[in-house]
This record gives C-alpha cells, structure tokens and sequence, in this order.
C-alpha cells in the first residue's frame, strides 16, 4: 500500500498548523504583549478585548493573552512529560513482557491490570493529593495513568513480531535479545506509539483542567489553562469570556494535537493498533 | 431532546397527584452542598446533618436569631452555684416512635457523647462537665468540674431516646427524635425527605414535605435553584452567583452577619513568623477591603477584631492594622527588613524574606483571596509562595504548626470562648502556633468562669485587643450568611441556616 | 426458473430493433445472435496525478452457451472491464466514460444502477478470487445463498433456505444441509468456492462472470470448480465470461479468448487459434512462457522483458512497443487499430473470426 | 467458553489484591489523619489518639492491610469512618445511579456514535462526512465538565427544558410503571439523566464515531461488500446486514475499555449534576481519608469494568463466529 502523500493529509496539515501556532503563541506571546504574566489591576477585572488587552483580562485585571501564552507552556510542558514518562516507561514494558513472554509477562500484565482497574481521574486525584500540587507531580500522575495504554501496544506488537519469520531467523542466527528488540521490533512499534503519544498530549491537556476544576492542578499564580477554565466557568453567568478564552484555548489545542495524530496514523499506522488501546483517560 | 419534556413529566405527576386525591402538597426543597453524614445528633459533624437534625431533634434549648437560649425540651433552668445547672423538663413530650422524653434520655445522650468510643465531634465542647444525672423523671442535673459559661450556648444538642438505643435502633440511619420533622427517605448522596411528626409537642409544622437536595457544586446549586429546582439556598455560595440571584426579583434575599471568620493563622511558632513586628508589617499588605468586596463581592463583611459583630461582646473600637504599603514598608524597616542588594525582595541579615502562605483546595475564592495577597505580598518586597492541598492534608499541617501563613476559618461561634480559649490560651488544644501572653491566658480563663455577662464582655474585650496588635490571628472577614428563597416560602434568616421558621416555626 | 425473464422492461427489447446500422452489418457474418455485446467501452481511473483510462475502447460479444476467456497480467484492466460491465466499478475514483453493452436490449451502461442491481445476481451471476474474503464472515453460507433468493425471487425466508441447499448440492457440496449452516471459516478454500459459485446461480444467471475463479486454489481443487462451472455452463446454457491471467485455465476451459494489454483489447481469437497461431507479439511472449499447456499456475511474465506501463501513462503509440520484440519505428507513434478477419483453417464456423491490435503482428502484416 | 469465563474470575483476584495494595499506599502516602477529620480541627490531641485506636489506625501498616485482606477474603469491606454505615452499604446506595447513568451514556454514544460514524462513511468526502468528523474532534477535545455546565445553563436555564440537577426515580422502577400504565416517572427519570449521559457519552460518542467511520470505510472495501453488490443485494441490506456487522467488530472491542472511562467520567459529571453515584462518593471518600470507603469504591470501580471487559469478549464470541474461547 502506498504511503499517502503528506500534502494530501488535511489533518496534519491543519493539526500541525494548529500545533504551530500554539507553540509560537506560547514562546512569543508574553514579549508581544509586554504585560507581566502577575501584574494585577483589580479596577480592571474581566475586560473583554480590547486594544491594550488583546483577549481581555482576568478575575485578577491579569492581561489574558499573556496568561494564556505562559499558560501554554505549563500546559504543553505538563503534556509533553508527562507523556513522555508514560511512553519511557510503557514501552519499556512492553517490550519486555512482549519479548520475554511467560512468567513475566503474566506478572507485569497483571500490575498493568491494576492499573486499568482504577478510574483514570481517581488515580490521578489520589497521586496529586499524596505527592501535593505542583507541575512534576502533576506530570507523575497522569504518567502513572497513562502508562498503561503504551505498555499494551507496544506488547501487541512485540508479541505479534516475535512471530514473524525474520525474528526467527534472527534468534537462529545467534543475533542478541537487545538486537533483536532494538533493531528488529522496536520500529515496528514506534508508528503506534507516536500516534498514540501525539494523541495522548490532548488528553493530558484537558486532565490538567479537570484536575484543577476539582482544585487539584498546579498552585497559583502559575497560569495553567485549568485554573482559568476553573475560575472562570465559576463566572459563567456574569463574565463568560474568562471561560470562553479558557475553554476554547483548551478544545483548539486539544483538536491541534488530535488532528496532527490523526494525520499521522495515516501515515505511520495504518492498521490502526493504536486506537484500539485508548480510552481518553481522566474524561 | 424534546421541549417542554419537564413541563409535560411535571403536569403528569401533578394529575396523578391530584387522582391520589392529595390536596396542594406544599413542599418546600433546600439545596445542601453536602449529604449528610448521619442522622444520629450525637456523632454529626457536617452542617447538613447539623441541619436535618435541628429538625428531628429538640434539645434542652433552642438558640435564637440572636443566638440566645430558649426554652425548648427544657420548660425552664435555674443556676443555683456557678458549678450546678438544674433543668426542668417539658411534660408528655414524645418521640417520633411513640415513646414518652424523660430525663434518663437527656442523661443518656450526655454520657454517651463524653464516652470518647462514640467518637463525638463535639465532645470537646461537654468535657467540663463532671456529672449528668436525672434527678427526677422530670429533673436533669448538670454538675461543672469548674465554672463554664458557655455551656448554655451548647445545650441545643439533639436528645436521644435511650431505649430505642439500647434496643438496638440505629439513630445514624433510622432517627427517632422529639423534633417537629421525622424521617421519610433517605436517598444517600441525593436526597433526604422529612415529613411532619404529628405528635410533636408544639403541634405539627404546617408544611407536608422538606427536601434536602444534595448539590455539591455551589454554581451547580445556585443554577439548579434559578431553574426552579430548588425553594431555597444559603451559604456556602459563590459571590459570583449571589449579586446574580440578589438582582432577581424572583427571589427573596437577606443576607446577615454569619457566626464564621475567614482568618489569617499565622504561626507564632515558626522563625521567621515569630517576630511579631514582621506580623504587624505583614499584616498591612492584606487588603481587606478588595478581597471582602470584590473578591468575595460584598457578602462578608470587613473585620475589626476576632469578635463578631453579631456577639454580645462586639466592640466596633479594636481594630488590627490596616492596608497601607507605606506604612507596612515603614514596619518592615523597623524590623530590620530591607531590599540591600536590589533584587526587589526585602532581606535582612542576609536572608530573603521568602514565606509560604497555604490553603485548601475546595474553597476556589480563598484561592482567589491567597493568590491576591501573594499579588501584594511580592509587590512589595515579599516573597510569598503559594501552598494548596486538600482538607486533611492542609488541617494536619496546620494542626502540626508546620504551616507559616494559612487562609482558613472557623464556623459556628456561637459564644466568643469557642474561637478563644482554644486558639489562644496557652494550654488551649487549637493553639496550633503555640502562641502564649499570661495576660491572654488569664482573661480567657475569666471570661470562661464569669458568668456575669458584663464581666465576660470585658474580659473577651480585653483579649481581643491585644490579639489584634500581637496577630497570631489577622481576622480578613466576619463571614456573611446568605439565603435565597422563592415566594413559595416564608423564612427568618437564622445565621446559623437552621430552618425551623421555614416550617413555620418560631 | 422463474426470473429468467421475468419483469424485464418490455420497451427495453424493442431497442434491439434500433440498433444501429453499422453494427448490425459486421454481426451479419456471425450465425448466433449474441447474448451480450460490449462496444467500445472505455473506463477512466482518477488519481491524485490525473485520469487513467483503465480500460480503452474494448469490443467483445459472448452468447449463450459460450465462455469467452479474457486474459492478461495483473492491472491489465480484466477486472475493472467485469465490474464496469455491471456498474460496479468503484465510483470515485473509478467511472464508465464511453461504449455500450447490450444485454437483452438494454444497454448496461446507461442503465440507471436501481435497474442495475434488477440485472445483477438475477441474469448477471459474478464470482470472485478470493472465496475467504468473497463470503461474509459473519454469515453462515446458507443465508448468504438465501438471500440472493430473496431478493430477486421473492421466496420466503423458509423456501429461500431450502433454495439454498439445493444450490449448495447442485454445486457438489457433501452434506450440504450442515454446510449451509456454517461459517465461511469452517469452509476449506474449495468449498468456499462452490458455495461462490451456488449463491451466483440462484437465479439461473444467463451470463456468469467468474473473475480468477480457480487463482487461490490448490491445483487438483482449481480443476474441480472449472469442470464444474463447465457442467453448470452446459445444464443451464449460461454465457460465461472469465477472467484469468492463468493461459492453462483459458486453455482448459474458454471456447474464445481476449487477450488484455494495458487496458486494450490486443488480440482475440478461438481458442485453438490462438495457442497454435498467437499473433500478437505479447500473446506469442504469453503462450510461449508456458512449459506445457493446462500446466501454467503463474504466469512467468518475467519472461517477457520490461514491465508493463504504469495506470497514469499513455504512451502515443502501442503500449507494448518498449517491450516488444518486433517493435518498428511506426509503433512508438501510432497506437495500432484492432483489425478483424476471418480465422485460419482451424477456426470453428461459429464466431470463426479473429482480431490483433498490432503493426506488425506474427504471421503477417494486419 | 466456561472455562475461558472461569479462567478470566481467576485473573480477578491478583487484580484485586494489586488494587487494594496499591489503593492502600495511596493513601497511606496522602498526608492528613481520617481521625483529624472526623473530629474537626478543633479535636483534641487525646481525642484523636483515643479515636485512632478505635479504629485500628494505630496498628502497623502490614497489619492493617492484613486484616483487610482478611476481611475481603470473608466478603468483608469493612465499616465506613463517616458514613455510619458498612461500605458495602454506602456502595450499594450509590452503585445503581452511577451504573445507571454510565449504562446510558455507553448505550446513547453508542447509537450516536454508530450512526454518525456510518453517515460519515456512507457519505465519504461530502459535507455530511466533514460534520461528523468535526463533531468527533470537538467532541474529544471539549473538556467534559465546561461542556456539563454549559450544556445545563443552556437547557436547564435558558431554555428550561430539562431538570438542572438530581435524579429521578431508578431507570428500571420507571420502566416497571410504564408498563403498568404509569408514564410519568419514566418522562421524570429520562429527563433528570438526559443531561448527565450526554455529558458523560459525549467524549465516547466522538471515539466511537470516528472509531466506527474508519471501521465502515475499510469493511465497505471488502470483497465480501462486492459480492453482495454483484448479488444485486439492495443498499440497505448492504449497509445494515453485511457492512454494519463486520463494521462494529472493532467498535464491540473497545466497549468494554470505553467504559471503564465513563466510570471514570462519572466522578466529573456526578458533581456537577448532582447526580448522587459512586464518582461523588470517590471524591468524598478521599477528601475525608476513609480509607475503608476509598478501597471499597475503586474496588467496585474496578470490578464493573473487569466485568464488563469479560462481559464484551464473551459477547464478541457470539457476534463473530471466528472467535472461539478454549
């Protein structure tokens, strides 16, 4: 089957567009703006936009469209670790309950199964409250939520891989277990993994504000994107645009990262291994 | 979904209602934001069971609007020595199960509370006392280890019928109290429906039904009351939804002084805290007035001194420092606080001023509060971080004087003693900061022991001067207490949202 | 059978008398008339680079009784020909643009598709390759016969089993009562097929068209399902239309044969014409690669030499002249004509005549 | 089959005894004392220490996770500190409304999903595909509670249309007075739950609706669809018969992990509707330190969603006779 051009690939296109400017927004946003990100006005609480506040202000006078572009980068940076643990971590399983197989495998499916066994949004809750608010543990929350699903399909693979004849082969010619895993499985394994990676970077953004909206994000006043959601969902009726921004910022980001990954499941896997693993956790 | 679904399931019920041959059921449905933990008077610690239990129990007295004791299962009391109260009890009064009250369960449900198995909350509250005994069934004698004067004020505890204890009946599931409600159903987590007791002493409330529907959101409460789901709401609410409701003229609002403070606690303990100079400079960076009026949008109120307005001991002269940056640069100087190497944080001895100010997380606007002061704090010189975790987790470090500055609040002070003694006594067992001045300690031990009201208003007085100039508490806001009700309901605020007048009552 | 004719648009036959003049003056020469004749019909494939035309002005006529062979290498455009005929081919990306195929008087190709699927699995019976993904594999083959009973004859759901299993005897399925209640993969590849080709008979088809019916099949089992397509062919009298890139299939089987080069039609002829006598360079480079006749499995095309032009070119001339070895300077400019004339002293009375598509054709300029 | 079930149980109990284990280090590392908040900040120290003992919170930790097992082992979850109640009480209060509303909001984003995701197919590269596919992007990149409280505000206060909060009677009580003549229960219960399942199957619904398009597109290019179009088969049986039930093989497959994420959802969507279930109770429980209640809830948590994982393969064995449990 032929690999379907990347220009044809709207949702990459429009996805990583999307991841673009939220990335540029994010580095240059507060420079554009020249607000500091702390500096209230308390005469000046939830402006709509204006020429001095692009996006208006917040519960605080706070120039918004700098709390959102430095909340970008709390909330990218959160994403991207997290994700990143859950992948270190998960496919390090996976590979070597898939590759090992037997008594280890058994074991360790078994953790996995523990860990499916809790509400998402319960685990992470009960994480942050053990280990206290704060972006890293934060980050090692959702890591232990997420996990799982990379351990899963990176097994799969592993598992269905070791079939195959070339991997055979490559045992019969002597070739060393690490060879074979690094060499021979592993990329087979990585299109999975980055779709899977690329759409969990959505998911952790939006467990980040409900996290917070239950009051167990990052403390203020870093401006994590859940915390304004929070606030500003609670002056729904009298100050919609806080939450509006808010929400939007979240759901355009959040459709960013699911388009690019999307786009790229097309492209790197096709058979779809990755979809059947997830379950958007902390939804 | 179709319109009108509700208007259609509501005009069905009322058919099938008005078929059962029932005629205009008159229910009135409060919003509680949490459910009741249990229905056992002795052992509930939150306020919805506070206030269901208000209403299928009586105690020996009622509190007033003014938080003045009345007569309720007690017909009347008398204060022979400072140590004896002998109370007479109100004849042929039954509980819900048919029985008759008698001064064996007043003493039973006293004993109880004091045995520490029963795990009370409030035993703390009772432990002056040395003895409890029916001197006749009528009769119940009250014998003080030392003088306690505020134990009137905690005599409204629910009476419980010993035999249907014994029995083995289980209060905190099936309540069997004197009061004017009895249990209908209980739907935990939804819903606890009260309905008349016909045989209640004052006669039966004029109402068919009280709904208590749990609705742990306050937007969500507040929302599900302006669509008609609700009859009435109260404190806790979200400022943001009060000025909302309090615009609409479909709703009844009061808003009264509550029996709460929204404080600053901090830890007279802790190093850098200790120096009560830096208090004081501290304390001129709160800005009282915003976070009263625009973060919490005017339902508490500004406070004076750790004496609520609505205390007989009030007095409007105390005053704690107020917001003044200059003055609170001045005061920092004083204390040796200076910004030597210009990094716009004050140091001294070559140390930053670097603190921590800590709350919970269930309380959104004391975020909002914390996060304001950390605004100012850092403005001006101030280095302040923020510390947010869940109740327990924040309680015990507060508990432990592990905290340095903590944003929280104290309920239902119905006598000053109950935010005193405790809290600063040097022996007190809320003393979390361990904070000590003799001259406290003994004018709370007066006030305590003197039962003249105009001794113990001095004394309290006394005290809370010297505790809004030495500040190991910074009392930000008395806090205000809020109800919304439709015209379907008549009702007497009660700053501590009991609802007796809304069943007609009082 | 019912169905046969049944319910066929009266106004539909009398557009046989309105044929058009040309036509009938070459069919004059033939005795039989046809029971399908295809003229002209050109498919277009668009893709991301542009249009391709898949299948390229190609003529053809089978009639009752008869099996025409259609062969070619893989993407030679058999296939998209067999689906455009019912209007099946894919669209998009695949459409019809040009020709006619008259079946009893109607043209199939104008046909609105509601009528299309009247024709189809009624007198058009269509079989596949692959008989594992061909049947439903949630279905039990039963109900997947039953249902073309159904449909087009309108039995009962109790009358349309029973149908079934007498269909699933008639094509020689041991124990066909249990067989009708199993699943596709409880089926071996050959049973598969049979139960293929029962549900395309339902109807007593007047033409089947058997795409690569024997290709995933084991040998001894490949000649089973031909023979017996060959007994249902002669029982029912049907045209049969099949497509193969096999030449011993063809051989074994067809009575005439098309041979298929980048969507053309370069050569046809009876069948013994053309394995003894092939004209066209490439259908000389076919029939020579196979060691012995009704032997070949695969076509050893890596005997011809170069490959076949991709879907998206058109070179100007023939498209076989880069590989072919008798290629002149005229081929590479000009596309060759299909030229008819009647067959050599082989050929049989009936549809006699041959045809090449070449400028330089074996035995003879054209 | 039986054994295959059987087998599957068995695989339950490390489950559970890895859950308990790794709830009860949770919350042994949460700091805060269940004593300390059954008291109030206003205990005493004796008071707490006396209440500690009572409740055996003063024994080591391996004791305590002993007896628990222990207790499990004998169908024992232990005593709830603040509810007054045994927690398996507390939990069969609280399981049916969270099942209830987990059960609709599964079954309402399936058919939603499904649906679409078939439109989408059908009408591949039109703008009915292009709606659904935006649905099912912002559908999985709304955050659920903002999507919750906008959606009441919208129909409960706006319109007025439906119930803001609470729940009616039980689903299946309704049911049985429908059918005795009695609508208006089943009118009250649908409306009050109406809200809570959108909410909650909103993510869900967009899953499996691009789940379900992708699923349709690949079955409609299968030989099998051909053949049944050379069979002159009528659209509808082509859709509905042969590619609906190939199509929803893969979407079967992930019922049973898409649901354990409604459990999970519901903890959200419980508090802002008010809706009286297991979510709140979880929430509750862990902001209290009950830890017997906390064990007990993500234990029946846990169990739902490995029942109906083995609930969802059995099924599958009958949908797809390819499949067979040995």
């Amino acid at each position: 089957m032929a690999r379907p051009r990347i220009a044809g690939n709207l949702s990459l296109v429009v996805g990583g567009a999307i991841v673009l400017a939220i990335l540029l927004f994010a580095l240059l946003g507060p420079t554009l703006s020249g607000y500091s990100v702390e500096g209230m006005d308390m005469r000046s609480r939830f402006a709509t936009p204006t020429a001095d506040h692009w996006l208006g202000t917040d519960n605080f006078g706070r120039d918004l469209w700098t709390r959102m572009s430095v909340g970008a980068r709390v909330s990218v940076s959160i994403a991207l670790m997290s994700v990143g643990i859950a992948v270190l971590v998960g496919a390090t399983v996976g590979l070597v309950c898939g590759y090992l197989g037997g008594w280890v495998d058994l074991v360790v499916m078994r953790v996995v199964d523990v860990f499916l066994g809790f509400p998402p949004i319960v685990l992470a809750l009960a994480i942050v409250a053990a280990l206290g608010p704060g972006v890293v543990n934060l980050t090692i929350s959702l890591a232990a939520v997420f996990w799982t699903e990379y351990a899963r399909v990176v097994r799969s693979v592993t598992l269905a891989q070791r079939e195959m004849d070339y991997v055979t082969a490559a045992v019969a010619l002597g070739a060393s277990s690490a060879r074979i895993v690094f060499l021979e499985i592993l990329p087979n394994a990585i299109g999975p993994v980055i779709v899977l990676a690329t759409l969990g970077l959505g998911t952790a953004i939006i467990a980040e504000s409900g996290l917070s909206f239950l009051g167990f994000g990052v403390e203020p006043p870093t401006p994590t994107w859940g915390w304004t959601l929070a606030y500003g969902t609670r002056y729904l009726r009298s100050d919609p645009w806080l939450s509006t921004v808010a929400g939007l910022a979240i759901m355009v980001t959040v459709l960013g990262f699911n388009l690019f990954g999307d786009g790229l499941r097309d492209i790197l896997d096709p058979r779809g291994v990755a979809q059947r693993v997830r379950r958007t956790p902390t939804q | 979904m179709r319109a009108h679904l509700k208007v259609m399931a509501g005009a069905l019920a009322a058919a099938l209602a008005l078929a059962a041959g029932s005629v205009q059921a008159q229910t009135v449905r409060l919003g509680a934001d949490v459910d009741a933990g249990t229905m056992d008077p002795r052992v509930m610690r939150d306020t919805t069971a506070y206030r269901v239990n208000n209403l299928l129990y009586d105690g020996l007295v009622q509190l007033d609007a003014n938080l003045q004791p009345v007569p309720d299962l007690a017909a009347s009391w008398e204060n022979p020595e400072p140590t004896v109260w002998i109370f007479n009890l109100r004849e042929g009064v039954s509980f819900h199960d048919g029985s008759t009250l008698t001064a064996d369960d007043v003493v039973y449900t006293f004993e109880t509370i004091l045995d520490p198995d029963l795990k009370a909350r409030f035993r703390s509250l009772f432990t002056p006392i040395e003895v409890i005994e029916a001197v006749d069934p009528l009769t119940v004698r009250i014998v003080l280890k030392e003088p306690y004067a505020p134990l009137l004020s905690y005599l409204d505890m629910g009476i419980v019928p010993k035999a249907y204890v014994e029995g083995g009946g289980d209060l905190s599931s099936a309540p069997v109290g004197t009061g004017p409600l009895k249990l209908d159903s209980w739907e935990r987590g939804a819903k606890i429906v009260l309905v008349p007791f016909e045989g209640y002493f004052a006669g039966p409330p004029a109402i068919d039904r009280f709904e208590f529907v749990v609705v742990g959101d306050n937007t969500a409460r507040a929302q599900a009351f302006e669509a008609g789901d609700l009859d009435i709401i109260q404190s806790p609410l979200s400022p943001q939804d009060i000025s909302r409701l309090a615009a609409d003229d479909r709703f009844a609002s009061s808003i009264s002084g509550g029996l709460g403070i929204t404080y600053l606690n901090m830890n007279v303990s802790d190093p850098l805290i200790s120096d009560p100079a830096l208090r004081r400079a501290l304390a001129a960076l709160v800005d009282q007035d915003t976070i009263v009026n625009t973060i919490y949008e005017g339902v508490d109120q500004v406070a004076g001194s750790i004496l609520l307005p609505s205390s007989w001991a009030y007095d409007a002269g105390i005053t704690q420092p107020a917001f003044d940056p200059a003055a609170a640069a001045a005061a920092f100087a004083e204390a040796g606080w200076s910004d030597t190497d210009g990094d716009g944080v004050l140091d001294k001895d070559g140390a930053a001023l670097r603190l921590t100010l800590s709350t919970h997380s269930e309380d959104p606007n004391r975020i909002q509060a914390l996060e304001y002061i950390q605004a100012i704090f850092k403005q001006n010189g101030v280095d302040a971080a923020i510390s947010i975790a869940d109740w327990p987790a924040f309680s015990a470090a507060v508990r432990g004087g592990q905290h340095q500055i903590a944003l929280l609040g104290w309920l239902n002070i119905v006598d000053p003693d109950r935010l005193m003694f405790g809290q600063f006594h040097s022996a007190g067992t809320l003393n979390w900061g361990k904070y000590a001045n003799a001259e406290v300690d003994g004018l709370l031990e007066t006030g305590r022991a003197t039962i003249d009201a105009a001794g113990r208003t001095d004394a309290y007085r006394a005290a809370a001067r010297i505790i809004a100039s030495e500040l190991p508490y910074y009392v930000i806001a008395y806090q205000g207490y809020q109800v919304f009700h439709t015209d379907a309901v008549s009702l007497t605020p009660d700053a501590r949202g009991m609802m007796r007048s809304a069943i007609g009552m009082q | 059978m019912t169905g046969a004719t049944a319910g066929r648009d009266p106004a539909g036959r009398l557009a046989v008398e309105g044929r058009d003049p040309g036509r009938d003056e070459r069919a004059a020469g033939r005795e039989a008339a046809s029971l399908l004749e295809v003229e002209g019909l050109t498919t277009v494939l668009h893709l991301p680079g542009g249009a391709a035309r898949v299948v390229r002005n190609v003529s053809f006529e089978v009639a009752s009784g008869e099996t025409l062979g259609i062969v070619g290498e893989s993407g030679c455009g058999k296939t998209m020909l067999a689906l455009s005929l019912i209007g099946m081919a894919p669209h998009p990306p695949a459409g019809v643009v040009a020709g006619a195929a008259r079946f009893r008087g109607d043209d199939l190709l104008a046909l609105p598709v509601r009528a299309l699927r009247e024709v189809r699995g009624r007198d058009i019976g269509m079989i596949f390759q692959e008989p594992m993904t061909a049947l439903n594999p949630l279905m039990t083959v039963g109900e997947q016969i039953a249902e073309v009973a159904r449909r087009h004859l309108d039995l009962s759901p109790r009358a349309a089993r029973g149908h079934s299993i007498e269909m699933l005897e008639r094509v020689r399925v041991p124990d066909p009562d249990r067989r009708a209640r199993s699943y596709p993969h409880e089926l071996s590849g050959g049973m598969r097929q049979r139960a293929m080709i029962a549900a395309a008979l339902v109807c007593d088809p007047a033409i089947l068209i058997a795409d690569e019916p024997t290709t995933a099949l084991d040998v001894t089992i490949q000649s089973q399902i031909l023979s017996l397509i060959a007994d249902l062919q002669e029982r029912l009298g049907m045209g049969v239309i099949l497509i193969t890139h096999d030449l011993g299939v063809i051989a074994e089987t067809a009575d005439r044969v098309m041979v298929m080069y980048a969507g053309r039609k370069v050569e046809e002829a009876p069948v013994a014409e053309l394995f003894a006598d092939p004209r066209h360079p490439y259908t000389r480079g076919l029939v020579e690669s196979v060691p012995i006749v009704g032997r070949g499995r695969d076509l050893p095309l890596a005997e011809i030499a170069g490959t076949v032009p991709e879907a998206g070119e058109e070179p100007a001339g023939c498209a076989f002249a880069s590989r072919c070895g008798r290629v002149e300077e005229r081929c590479r400019r000009e596309a060759p004509r299909f030229a008819e004339r009647r067959g050599g002293p082989g050929s049989r009375g009936r549809r006699g005549w041959r045809g090449t598509a070449c400028h330089n054709p074996w035995g003879g300029t054209a | 089959m039986i054994a295959y079930t059987l087998r599957r149980l068995a695989l339950f109990v490390p489950m559970v005894a890895g859950i308990v284990a790794v709830t009860f280090a949770i919350m042994l590392l949460l700091p805060g004392d269940p004593a300390v908040v059954l008291l109030g900040e206003d205990a005493t120290d004796e008071a707490v220490r006396d209440i500690r003992r009572a409740l055996g919170l003063d024994r080591p930790w391996y004791v305590r996770l002993g007896s628990y097992y222990a207790d499990l082992l004998r169908g024992d979850m232990g005593m709830s500190i603040f509810q007054n109640q045994p927690v398996a009480d507390a939990i069969g209060q609280r399981l049916g409304a969270t099942l209830e509303v987990a059960v609709v909001a599964l079954l309402l984003s399936i058919v939603l999903g499904v649906l679409l995701g078939i439109a989408a197919a059908i009408w591949r590269g039109t703008v009915i595909d292009g709606g659904c596919m935006l649905f099912a992007q912002l559908g999985v990149s709304m955050p659920v509670f903002w999507f919750g409280i906008l959606l009441m505000y919208l129909l409960a206060i706006r319109l007025d249309v439906l119930p803001s909060i609470g729940r009616g009677d039980p689903l299946l009580f309704a049911l049985g007075d429908l059918l005795r003549g009695r609508p208006g229960p089943l009118l009250d219960s649908l409306a009050h739950i109406a809200m809570p399942a959108l909410t909650l199957g909103l993510t869900n619904a967009a899953v499996i609706s691009r789940l379900m398009r992708s699923s349709m597109l690949e079955t409609l290019g299968q030989d099998f669809i051909r053949t049944a179009h050379a069979k002159g088969l009528l659209p509808p049986r082509i859709t509905f018969v042969h590619a609906l039930r190939n199509a929803l093989l893969p979407v079967v497959s992930i019922i049973g992990l898409r649901f354990g994420a409604l459990l999970g959802g519901a903890v959200l969507t419980e508090s802002i509707f008010g809706w009286p279930g297991l979510g709140q109770l979880a929430v509750a429980a862990i902001s209290q330190r009950d830890i017997p209640l906390v064990q007990g809830v993500v234990l029946s948590f846990a169990i739902a969603f490995a029942l109906v994982n083995l609930l969802v393969d059995l099924m599958y064995s009958f949908i797809d006779p390819r499949i067979r449990f040995e």
